[in-house]
């Protein structure tokens, strides 16, 4: 007789030093359902998932897969129990092909290698899944975040597992991407894989998903049906209140015009890129992923070279040569990849707060810093321990906070801030949203490129789109629709 | 008896204070100087004393802090064998100031030492009487050599090369020692700096110098460029024994014959079988045995015999000698 | 101003204090298993002996905390120690003087690695092998491959007792400006944060080329300097000096508790490292323990006492 | 099966052969240089000479593949040479037994090493110091200091005339046999991915510890091979072998390309970069450049060697 659940896990408990990550969490998961997992940043979503996978031992508490109990709980043990994990931090090796990756534990049938047929299988794989244009024999290194996260399934799909967990596949895909792999996720069901779903995108749960787990601080909420629930009953289960409005009001007073980009090119993608933007104003940003958002605003920061074109800022011609000295003039940059580009994560928090500000080689105080820091953080609602701990200690959400909260605390006149709410909870994501009104209505010109429609049509004034390295078009307020935008991004 | 490796100097309750002494060695990393170890602690057993032996593994800091351990134990008499002339000094003087004689073995040290005296073969004197040998084994024929030395910066090994060129250009001219000295010291200069040398008068010259790092291995590798560069070559010179052992090797693979070796001080038993046997032209004598003899006996004086320590020459030499075929079965004994 | 009173944390104490409790250990046993240990005398004696080697450990801390390492500083030592000679000897300079250009010279060394590292992209392992190679060389060059001798009275005024021993004075000076400079001004907080992720730095305006940089300079500069102290103690400047303190050095500031990866390191804490390992040969020789079996016991000491550091700083198994 | 002819891109010929390159240039200088340097003699020297480095660098390829450093590399050769000069000596076995068991405790030393750094999580450059300080040690301990003479004919074979100079034969052998490894075994490609992103295979169920014990244990085994060599070629076995050899090695491998944050190198670049090391000192030696300066251009050579790499590979500005 086959068990009901092919996934038990009961009265599961970890804690790291001082934060009970996870208190007496259940999770039941029905053979062949797609079930959806979710809570805030931190609520231990991941960390629940990596007790599964056996990537982190358990304090307390039980897994069954498929009526067997997990007694030991290593990542091999898992796999063999047939538990695959995608994790929200991508596990490839950068410095091996496409190929090696996918088949990592099991490169080779007889004594040597055979880089053909490696090659061959691998192609068919990403062929299964809609990515056949991904060359199986590059280094993943060289892929873009995207590429590296549909190898990354790949890889978890070559495994023929029971069980496949998603830990925010699609934070780094954009629109196209995210419905081919919703597709394959369906498809998945289809042939009588279980899925664990886990995403800060509601739509896409409703979209898929059968059932879903609560999460919150770390402690079981409640499990439901996703028929029988709204969006805005499962958000208020998830904050623990109402969020009346994702996009909150803004009243910012749009003024003159403080940076004007004409014809820049850079790199080997971006070509020709004009816009500019103004006192007050959102800018969003649009566009596939590989579009050259990225690059063309390191460009303007002085992080990459110009090859040619015109940047004006107040008016006044400037090329930087180094972001020292765009940010000297007020420009400020959030990085899209917070973990390689923005967060110091094994400093404290306070150093990274004052990552910006602190430019000086002079004496600090470290009471009046610790105290800044403090205010600082509480301005954004940040969730934290104490400023003295590392900044890999806080969850993703709130890691964001910090690697913005740098920015807050000098004077910029424009901010830059790339993808800010990749994997960010609704609840921190209205409030970063409410810290970029905030920025606005000092009179702060702001460019938020995303991947997220709805988070352009509900944020920005006006929104670029770029395709290829080019601008294709631009959206005023009023026309900001997701059929207008993915008409621009897609070039029909 | 807790006093193991202690500090403690006390022998028995009543029984007379036996007598400690230290040991300060540059290095035990050639047989030489392992031999030289043996010959003291064994000399010193025999008068009853208590011997500690500090190694410095060539590095000056470490000499100078295994002086200072000698010093701190309050040893009755310390025994050094010096990396640097100059550089244990400081070391020396502090021994001296703390009432503790020091006696200078194997190599020696500045003159301004408040050191006892120092007892060694003289580098100088066996290179150059190696040298004088060879020049009158060669007559009037030209001499074409490499020179295979020790370790770069290494004094013992400079007075060596020295010695060798000093006694080859003494002899092969027939001028002065002092003479010969300063020609012997400009050759080394020409050497160090153009890395060859050549004295035409004398028909004498250096064409390559190779480090061997006082051992075999190095040796071989060494003299396997030289030689490949030089094939035309007749002569091997080197600082110790163990290098040339190397350099015969790359002879023989490179199918070079009638290259003679000459060492400039060392006493390997080794040798002395080859120059038996005729392969080997000559070394210089450097014979612990001697040295740690010469250096005991002086300490017994001194700590025994209640001799004043200030009585003492500021050099103490074993006895000077190139070992050829002639002599070699005389010293056969002495080597190591 | 937080209120709460927490009780006192002995499992937070000693992780944080882990490399002086090890220290401390190494004394107690030092002192039972030698009458001579802690006599006066010898202590000043390790304090004289070690002066060098901490201050050359604690530059390599900076250059370790920015992500880099650097193999030169015993072959800059050399360069200190026969550059101040041949001042004072050659030219006739006064000694402090030489220092000075000792120093400079140290610090141009130190400057070259860093140009290299920090500008050329080489990796700090290698550039710094060549930079050791170079500094060698330039060391037998300038001696002709012989010990220069210096008059008394010039150099060894910095080992004089008369002087109180000013290289000890000197030493717990620097101790105490660079565990300052690392904990309490912008220019240490930027070296560590370059060690966490130099990109995140460069994104947040900071030249990181600079202060990589400045490193290896200082570094350098506190190399030439230990090699000062060398020849002030041995009135003599010889390009063997510092043979293999690199090694020890590094071995120094990881027993000290800093990670190689940077980012992670005190300056306090690779002092203790210096010292103890100092320690292990101060009382091996005490002891009279053999030449041979001395090495080995000192790879044993060095491994259990970096397993003491892991061992009490355990943290969560995480993958 | 592409049918489309591509043009030949010079530019990449140029990137992923820049090693090799390297190389030819420094043997079409060497030969304009001096005379002898294209001899049958002096190749073969050479060859003889490198057999043991290039085997060292390649072990410690492997280290480095998987992100570790193995400093014991010299003082395992010494060990190897002596182990197996004395059991011929002094136990009178056969050569070929003394050396299996030679290489049988060269590989116990890097699997002391390696289980220090995978199990005991101590950082790999300060288990390899530490390891490197036993084992000179213990080589010191085994001959007393002096070197260990071995009868001809025996040992002596590998470098035999008669038999083609079996050293070279075996260095080749093994060349191609760990190139095969790299590029076409599992394990090869595993190592390379745990220097890569350890965390990664680990969630994938392998268990990357023993992997990463198991490149010391390489690297210690070829150590202890290289140190056969030596003993070979000198017919005596020295506790002194193999001095200072482990930094020759690691500019070798990284002059070869590789890159000391593990991941990316391969065997022949880094016997290549072995080779260009080894000509650098031979011709310096064959035209008789003076001995100090020696080192200094030495250091300058690696520079510019490494230079041309990162110049003939550099991708586009990013921060
Ligand atoms: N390796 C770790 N060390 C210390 N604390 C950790 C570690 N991993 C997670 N935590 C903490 O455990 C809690 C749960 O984190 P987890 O990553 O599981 O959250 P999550 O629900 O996945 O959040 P997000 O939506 O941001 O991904 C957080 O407070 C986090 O700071
Ligand atoms: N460091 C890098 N190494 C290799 N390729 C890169 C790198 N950075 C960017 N790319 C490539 O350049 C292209 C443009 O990237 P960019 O990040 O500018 O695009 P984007 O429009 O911002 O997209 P995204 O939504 O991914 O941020 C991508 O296809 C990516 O593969
Ligand atoms: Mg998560
Ligand atoms: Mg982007």
């Amino acid at each position: 007789m086959t068990p009901e659940y092919i996934v038990e896990m009961n009265h599961i408990s970890k804690h790291f030093g001082g934060v009970k990550a996870l208190q007496d969490v259940h999770l039941n998961v029905k053979r062949g359902e797609i079930h959806a997992l979710i809570g805030e940043n931190g609520a231990g979503k991941s960390t629940l998932m990596k007790i599964l996978a056996g990537a982190y031992p358990k304090d307390e508490g039980t897994i069954l897969i498929d009526g067997a109990e997990a007694t030991t709980a290593t990542p091999r043990a898992m796999l063999d129990m047939g538990v695959s994990v995608i994790y929200q931090e991508f596990m490839l090796a950068p410095d091996l092909t496409v190929a090696e990756n996918i088949f990592i534990d099991h490169m080779q049938q007889g004594l040597f290698i055979n880089w053909k047929d490696l090659k061959r299988r691998a192609k068919e794989q990403l062929q299964k899944i809609g990515f056949g244009n991904i060359d199986p024999g590059k280094k993943v290194g060289e892929l873009s975040v995207a590429y590296q996260q549909i190898v990354e399934i790949c890889k978890c799909l070559a495994k023929d597992s029971k069980v496949l967990v998603f830990d925010e596949p699609t934070a780094v895909l954009t629109h196209s991407e995210t419905e081919k792999l919703l597709e394959l996720i369906v498809k998945l069901k289809q042939e009588g894989v279980t899925i664990l779903y886990i995403s800060h995108r509601l739509e896409e749960l409703f979209a898929i998903s059968d059932k879903i787990t609560v999460l919150k601080d770390g402690k079981y909420v409640d499990t439901v049906e996703t028929a029988s629930i709204t969006k805005e009953q499962l958000v208020t289960m998830m904050v623990g209140r109402e969020i009346e409005q994702l996009f909150p009001e803004r009243n910012a007073e749009i003024g003159e015009e403080i940076l004007r980009v004409e014809n820049l090119a850079a790199g080997d993608l971006v070509e020709d890129v004009s816009f500019s933007l103004r006192k007050g104003e959102v800018l969003g940003f649009s566009g596939l992923v590989g579009s050259g958002r990225t690059e063309t605003m390191r460009a303007i920061f002085g992080a990459d070279k110009k090859s040619s074109g015109k940047v004006r800022y107040f008016g006044e011609e400037v090329n930087f040569r180094s972001p020292k000295q765009a940010i000297r003039k007020g420009i400020g940059l959030l990085p899209e990849d917070r973990k390689t580009q923005g967060l110091l994560l094994k400093q404290p928090i306070r150093y990274n707060a004052t990552l910006v500000s602190r430019q000086g080689n002079g004496f600090i105080n470290h009471k009046k810093e610790q105290q800044e820091v403090r205010e600082l953080l509480a301005r954004i609602a940040t969730k934290y321990g104490s400023t003295e701990d590392n900044a890999d200690s806080l969850s993703g959400g709130n890691q964001q906070k910090v690697a913005l909260a740098k920015w807050l605390a000098v004077d910029t006149k424009v901010i830059i801030l790339d993808e800010p709410t990749r994997g960010v909870d609704v609840g921190a994501k209205t409030e970063i949203y409410r810290i970029i009104n905030e920025l606005a209505e000092s009179g702060v010109g702001v460019i938020i490129i995303s991947s997220e429609m709805a988070e352009i049509i509900g944020v920005c004034d006006r929104a670029i789109v770029m395709r290829e390295g080019r601008v294709t078009g631009e959206v005023p307020k009023e026309n900001l629709t997701e059929n207008h935008l993915i008409k621009l991004a897609m070039g029909v | 008896g807790d006093t193991e490796g202690g500090g403690s100097a006390e022998g028995g309750k009543d029984g007379e204070k036996q007598l400690e002494v230290g040991f300060a060695l540059k290095t035990q990393d050639s047989p030489y100087f392992v031999s030289l170890a043996d010959k003291v602690e064994k000399y010193a057993k025999e008068q009853g004393w208590k011997v500690t032996i500090l190694d410095a593994g060539g590095d000056v800091q470490k000499e100078a802090a295994n002086m200072e351990t000698f010093i701190a134990q309050g040893k009755d008499l310390i025994f050094l064998d010096a990396i640097e002339p100059d550089a244990v000094v400081p070391s020396i003087d502090s021994a001296a100031e703390a009432g503790i004689p020091v006696i200078n073995l194997d190599s020696g040290v500045a003159e301004e030492a408040n050191d006892v005296t120092t007892v060694y073969s003289d580098n100088r004197q066996n290179g150059r009487l190696v040298g004088l040998e060879y020049a009158k084994k060669m007559g009037d024929e030209e001499i074409k050599a490499i020179v295979l030395s020790g370790a770069k910066g290494n004094v013992a090994g400079y007075e060596r090369r020295t010695g060798l060129f000093a006694g080859i250009i003494e002899g092969k001219l027939g001028v002065s020692e002092d003479e010969a000295w300063k020609l012997a010291e400009e050759f080394e200069s020409a050497l160090s700096s153009k890395g060859k040398a050549t004295n035409e008068e004398a028909k004498f010259s250096v064409v390559g110098q190779g480090w061997g790092n006082w051992t075999e291995e190095e040796g071989l590798k060494a003299a396997e460029d030289l030689i490949t560069a030089n094939s035309d070559l007749t002569t091997a010179l080197g600082e110790n024994d163990q290098m040339l052992f190397g350099a015969m090797t790359a002879l023989d693979n490179a199918g070079i014959k009638d290259v003679d070796i000459v060492a400039a001080a060392d006493g390997a038993v080794d040798a002395f079988d080859r120059i038996k046997e005729g392969g080997y032209f000559a070394t210089g004598l450097n014979s612990p045995t001697l040295v740690a003899e010469k250096g005991i006996e002086i300490a017994k004086e001194i700590l025994v015999d209640g001799k004043d320590p200030e009585s003492y020459e500021e050099v103490t030499l074993t006895e000077p000698a190139a070992i050829t075929k002639e002599n070699v079965e005389e010293y056969y004994d002495l080597g190591f | 101003m937080e209120a709460t009173r927490k009780k006192f944390d002995w499992k937070e104490f000693i992780i944080n204090n882990n490399t002086f409790i090890i220290l401390l250990l190494l004394v107690i046993v030092s002192a039972f298993l030698s009458d001579t240990f802690l006599t006066t005398m010898n202590l000043r004696n390790i304090l004289l002996q070690q002066a060098g080697p901490i201050l050359v450990a604690i530059g390599l801390l900076f250059v370790i905390l920015a992500g880099g390492i650097d193999l030169s500083v015993g072959s800059i030592m050399a360069v200190g120690a026969t550059v101040s000679a041949i001042l004072i000897t050659d030219l006739g300079m006064h000694f402090s003087v030489s220092i000075g250009v000792a120093l400079i010279i140290g610090l141009a060394f130190g400057l070259f690695s860093g140009i290299l590292v920090a500008y050329a992209g080489i990796q700090g392992f290698v550039a710094t092998l060549a930079t050791m190679t170079i500094a060698r060389g330039v060391a037998f060059v300038l001696t002709e491959g012989r010990p220069v001798k210096v008059e008394a009275g010039t150099i060894s005024t910095l080992v004089s007792k008369d002087f109180m021993y000013p290289i000890i004075w000197i030493t717990i000076l620097l101790i105490i400006v660079f565990t300052i400079v690392h904990r309490y001004t912008g220019y240490g907080r930027k070296v560590i944060a370059i060690g966490s992720n130099e990109t995140a730095l460069k994104l947040a305006g900071v030249r990181t080329k600079q202060y990589i940089m400045s490193t290896y300079a200082l570094s350098g500069a506190l190399a030439a300097l230990a090699g000062v102290f060398v020849a002030a103690r041995s009135s003599t400047g010889s390009a063997t000096v510092g043979t293999g303190q690199e090694l020890d050095a590094i071995a120094a500031v990881v027993i000290g508790g800093a990670s190689l990866m940077g980012g992670r390191g005190f300056v306090l804490n690779t002092v203790a490292g210096a010292l103890i390992l100092g320690l292990i040969g101060n009382i091996m020789n005490l002891m009279a323990v053999p030449s041979y079996p001395q090495d080995i016991i000192k790879g044993v000491i060095i491994i259990a006492a970096v397993l003491l550091q892991i061992a009490t700083s355990k943290r969560d198994r995480t993958i």
